[in-house]
């Protein structure tokens, strides 16, 4: 099937957009993987000086709180925990200098990468004298599957299982961004896949509410630059609607089984997000029916909401306030060997692509 | 009981010596190994080159080759990119108790084609058993000699102009390995590209010195040994990411995987850095080597940014390809 | 945030399923994406099919990026 | 946080060259290492001696020396050994992830030093880190190129009436390693004998020809060696047991232990079979290194019992003394 | 303390026995620490023509029967057991060929070498997670120390602690095969550690029952070579008396704390010995008052007495009617290397004894 | 059947003990050997002194040793 358009045709948009310069437009490319793939592809280095993308909340290594990753830590000293990990995790710096999943686990703690949910599940059944405790993070386009292994664990009565839940919701965060002013987004590249699920109805706010110019994007360069020119073409019709880019996956309703089986196990709970604090109803709790499955509950986890002291300024750049190389840090103390805050810990990050990729 | 490696056999003892008698010199057979000395007594020539590496893959079966093939290849490519002919190898083997007889005979058989496919004898040798839980099956260290052919391969004779020259597709190796290791996918039809690079490195030694410097991109991958070439100089180097030679079944399991093939390690491809004049008939001449059908022209030495390497997108953009910052492992995001 | 891969399903057992790409087959799961059948091309992030690919709904997508192109090229001139 | 190995170190980027510029490189400075290619390019001179080893020992800190020492040691060893004059060395580590930097660097801290007592330069290296739970913390292998200076050690030319010489008490390394590894002991002055042996053996080639072979008795000990002089040859040896030094302790472990310190490795001794005529006057000269005071003239070459090692007992008994078969292990009975 | 004479003193008394042939003498050392010292210093390489040493069933692995081995390796394949042993047993061969406690170990079992029965409840100690089996082998020398373990495990109330008592006596075996008159002994080296717990009155059956010359001896050369020379004169005296030339140690009543301990824990069950069958009141039972350290009540292992066929010659060997290289498998199919039979495999084996040091 | 060494004892506390020969130092048990004191010798077997070393009955045991050796040598005369 073919996804990708001749390369020449995507020149005809680089080039409208190379010589945009009627008017200062700030665009949040709210999700993680757009923020590596504007990187890897260098748009950033196209775009014209009046156009500038800001990465958003929505890395969900990023806004994962150092306190849960100090928990995490302290779980996998446990002997008889064995934590099943997306990669993503392994590297996030806990509040300890040089301590993560990686270094404990070169010391000895047990720590399993996994590519998917049901993949723990399966650690689990293998592992019996072990308690497998599956990290859940990630937005909507993650959590269905983390519902569907608690299931799994409920119905095959799988004892040696549970799910340390740090799945988020997009929209509570953006609401809060927005909300509090302190930053200026002129438009958002909404995340294709967060949308697939929900549907283009789930960030039909943004325009709504907040009369936001919004384009559900795709993942490619070509995906990418087509929603910038329909941000700008709206920014020209002055207008502010939500567009669908991503047409061939997303749906105005969404994945409507997903949506179910995430509400099934999953409910809404205040939640604290690395450096924006605690935003009411963002996190996703699990439900009592499946408290047997909840790490929290299974090891009487008491989870800190305190906001610790970080010089990470992570908080300041997931708001879209300030740019990595603004932070005083960036790439003098902290680089993706040496990791302080988690923008520069996943490849997603706003820190680590800008690093990696931009400093020429 | 199948028969298994137990600690007896590294004791330096009877089992010792059995395990070298009955599995290792049959398969080695050459007056100087046979004398079971210390080490070996060997001919020399003037300038040698003189390279080592241990080799810890896992898994030590993999599709397109195991450790056995891969730990000859991997010194007698080092030797070749320092400009020499292979000529000796050392093989050290580190073996886990309980690892079985039969896997070490495959292996075995496998070094033993490997090196005559090279033209290289195995001389001297040493066997080593750990216990149980201190080890991984088997680890391998070679350490090899070859006789200079090419002197002055050095990062320092690159120049603004030269262009950079892969001689084959990147990634195979590394991806093919991390597949068959974490079980990821069911089927795939990966394979490591590990193999001897003596002929495509003798047709770049045709080239003389307008070859600037060479290397087998292995660990850390084509972007990791670009930025090794510049890093320190006053050049950079401009990768074309279209033109770098991808095959399709490795760009998607990258795609699936999160991970970037440009990190993905080769063992079976060279990267050289050639003067612009005679580039396109060195291209041509690889091309010519069925192990070097899809060489490419990839990029080029400019003076724009100092010790780095930039890579251009097809979209016209352009971003900084660094060094691997720790191992690539399978992300979600 | 979230990778994704469109694969092509080659075998369905309830909601365990294989898709594959280039010869790269791998165990998914479909549990949320329901009347699917073999040889459709799903989107997978983390093991889980998310969606369905639509071959027409493709299509529409290149022509819009070729219709944006265009666009794009006149308002350049 | 305590500075550890973790996995990033061996991926081939970033951190692996952090590793080699910031803890390997400044230890062994020298042009060669320092061009960082796959390979040392090197004079070469005539006829040389090459020899690999794996060291896996445990505890890798023992008494007397630790893995750094015993890796340089255990190759200088070997090539002199040849008849060679130990030059170049290569260094490949295996570590565990988890490994202590501050154990590494006294480790590096030992090979270096160990290395400018011998006169050799490490020149090419190489360092994997292998996961947790798949090593013993460290493994080394080196390799060796040395120069020939007295050629055709072989024990074709072991003839009836040639003498056995030692040039220390046998036993040591052994001993100290397993009493340090197996903690039966609380405290003991038991010490690895581990040292190069470029003094004894350059004293004992000026002997020439008139020196049939030697061999440093390593994994196995005096009794393995000894076997493998004469094992396929017409001839035997009588060794005579008093005559074999052997230090008061060792013994006494041995005697603790019930293990045999005959069949305990020695880093730090040779082993020789030499004519009668020169005998008296090499261990006269050996006795005059500090290292070689208890060397002693331990038996002769016979042809009584073809292939086989004779032990004369002091009662006036005698015994075969074997290789060893199988590990020693501490028994009660 | 000097303890040994000096060799020229030594030599006096070897002469004369190189030289003694006035009659034709089996003598019989019990212990396979004789044997192995016998062998180790060449005495049998003196000894003329009429006098013969035979070894006795005093290694205490060589007796042990195949049967005990078999159960010992199924029960190391518990993934919760740890066997600890003396280095001894490491190598004795099960039923099936190949099968033996170190190629098991080297295949992911866990077996754990000590030099003390206090070691084992060290590692229990260290190891909660396990069942440490501690393999309780040897004769009156080594029996103590196993009660001393068993009883502080159970002042220590240490949970994961048991012995497989293969303990054994040695008078019972000297009894059976006296009665059983297939074999002639003429005299006995009595096993001088033995002898240190049981004192000079446990060998006196010897001569007071069955009117063999015995010497209880040490272990030096010159010891063994004393005890030679004083059964010699027995015979020229025609007398049958116990003598004690380990007198620096042996004592008439010998070591009766030992005794108590030993009484205490363990009772006299029948056991089976290898290749001599099942010999009344030979073995020592844990006691029902610490049936809780009972590996065989633990484990609930059904001890099986049947003689298991085995091509092996120790039995013959062990009670003197051949000697080792009279087995037809003796280094051919059966050698240190590749052991068929315990003899081979304990270094104070007859068999292997006589492999390495007697095979000019 | 059982090695055993004479070490020296250095250390008591209680069944615990310290032994040594030769500088080599080992923790031993003395449950059976009552009445000891630093500087004793005794039989250790598997880590258990089995029986105290008499300095007087080991000077009886050379004794015994030289008698015998005299005797053989005027008996092989
Ligand atoms: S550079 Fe590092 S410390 Fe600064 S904001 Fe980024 S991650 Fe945080
Ligand atoms: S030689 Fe082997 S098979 Fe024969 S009796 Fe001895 S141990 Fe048994
Ligand atoms: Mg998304
Ligand atoms: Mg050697
Ligand atoms: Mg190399
Ligand atoms: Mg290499
Ligand atoms: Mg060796
Ligand atoms: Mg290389
Ligand atoms: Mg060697
Ligand atoms: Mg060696
Ligand atoms: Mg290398
Ligand atoms: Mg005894």
């Amino acid at each position: 099937m073919q996804l990708k358009i001749n390369p020449s045709e995507v020149k005809d948009i680089v080039e409208f957009i190379k010589n945009y310069d009627k008017r200062k437009i700030k665009i949040m490319e709210v999700c993680g993987t757009h923020t590596m793939s504007i990187a890897k592809s260098g748009i950033k280095t196209i775009l014209p000086e009046n156009i500038k993308l800001i990465s958003g909340p929505g890395c969900p290594v990023c806004v994962t709180a150092i306190n849960r990753i100090d928990e995490i830590l302290t779980l996998s000293q446990n002997p008889k925990v064995l934590i099943a990990t997306f990669g993503d995790m392994l590297k996030v710096p806990g509040s300890r200098q040089g301590f993560n999943l990686a270094t404990l686990k070169s010391m000895g703690a047990k720590v399993e990468v996994v590519y998917s949910a049901m993949d723990a599940i399966s650690i689990a059944e293998n592992n019996p004298d072990f308690e497998v405790v599956f990290l859940g993070i990630g937005f909507e386009t993650t959590a269905p599957g983390t519902a569907v292994a608690i299931k799994e664990a409920k119905e095959r009565n799988i004892k040696n299982f549970s799910v340390f839940s740090m799945h988020k919701f997009v929209e509570p965060a953006l609401r809060a961004l927005l909300d509090s002013k302190e930053i200026e987004i002129d438009a958002f590249i909404c995340p294709g896949h967060v949308s697939t699920i929900l549907g283009i109805k789930g960030f039909r706010f943004l325009a709504d509410d907040y009369k936001k110019p919004s384009v559900i994007s795709g993942f490619e360069p070509e995906d990418i630059l087509t929603a910038i020119y329909k941000i700008i073409m709206q920014f020209e019709k002055n207008i502010a609607i939500i567009e669908n880019e991503y047409m061939r996956i997303v749906t105005l309703e969404g994945n409507e089984f997903a949506q179910r089986i995430m509400e099934d196990v999953f409910e809404p709970v205040d939640d604290i997000w690395r450096g924006i604090g605690i935003i009411p109803k963002s996190g996703m709790g699990i439900k009592d029916t499946y408290c047997d499955f909840d790490t929290v509950k299974r090891f009487d986890i008491k989870l800190d909401f305190k906001d610790k002291l970080t010089i990470c300024k992570c908080g300041d750049i997931i708001k879209g306030k300030i740019e990595p190389k603004e932070c005083s840090l960036f790439a003098k103390l902290c680089s993706p060997e040496n990791p302080i805050g988690p923008c520069m810990v996943s490849s997603e990050g706003a820190c680590a692509a800008y690093y990696k990729y931009l400093r020429f | 009981m199948e028969e298994i490696i137990t600690l007896d056999y590294g004791s330096g003892g009877k089992k010792t010596s059995s395990l070298i008698e009955e599995i290792l010199l049959p398969k080695f057979d050459n007056s100087k190994l046979n004398e079971l000395m210390d080490g070996a007594v060997l001919k020399s020539k003037g300038r040698i080159a003189f390279s080592t590496d241990s080799f810890v893959v896992s898994p030590y079966f993999f599709p397109g080759g195991d450790i056995g093939k891969l730990a000859v290849c991997g010194t007698v490519n080092d030797l070749l990119m320092c400009g020499a002919i292979p000529r000796y190898l050392s093989l050290s083997f580190i073996i886990e108790e309980g690892f079985k007889i039969e896997h070490l005979k495959k292996i075995v058989n496998s070094i033993s084609e490997t090196a005559k496919e090279c033209g290289i004898e195995i001389v001297t040798g040493d066997t080593k058993v750990v216990e149980k839980g201190k080890g991984d099956g088997i680890y391998i260290n070679t350490s090899g000699i070859g006789f200079m052919e090419i002197e002055g391969y050095a990062k320092a004779r690159i120049n603004d102009g030269d262009v950079v020259i892969v001689t084959g597709n990147v990634g195979d190796h590394g991806v093919a390995v991390m597949s068959a290791r974490n079980g990821f996918f069911l089927d795939t039809d990966l394979k490591s590209d590990c193999m001897p690079l003596t002929n495509l490195a003798k047709t770049i030694f045709k080239y003389g010195r307008e070859v600037k410097i060479m290397r087998d991109p292995t660990r850390g991958g084509l972007a990791t040994t670009l930025n090794e070439f510049v890093e320190g100089t006053e050049f950079s180097i401009e990768l074309i990411e279209k033109d770098v030679p991808i095959a399709q079944n490795v760009f998607t399991a990258c795609e699936i995987l999160g991970i970037d093939p440009l990190y993905s390690a080769n063992e079976g491809k060279i990267v050289l850095i050639a003067s612009k004049d005679i580039a396109e008939d060195l291209v041509k001449d690889i091309k010519n080597l069925p192990e070097g059908k899809n060489a490419a022209i990839i990029g080029k030495v400019t003076s724009n940014h100092k010790g780095l390497v930039v890579l251009k997108t097809p979209i016209g953009g352009s971003r900084i390809l660094n060094k691997l910052t720790g191992a690539q492992l399978p992300r979600i995001c | 945030m979230c990778l994704a891969v469109p694969l092509k399903v080659i075998e369905i057992d309830g909601n365990d399923a294989v898709a594959e790409l280039d010869g790269i087959k791998m165990k998914i799961r479909v549990d949320f994406v329901k009347d699917i059948k073999i040889g459709d091309y799903v989107y997978v992030h983390a093991g889980f099919a998310i969606n369905k690919l639509d071959e027409k709904l493709a299509k529409e997508n290149l022509e819009l990026f070729r219709e944006v192109a265009n666009a794009a090229k006149n308002k350049s001139k």
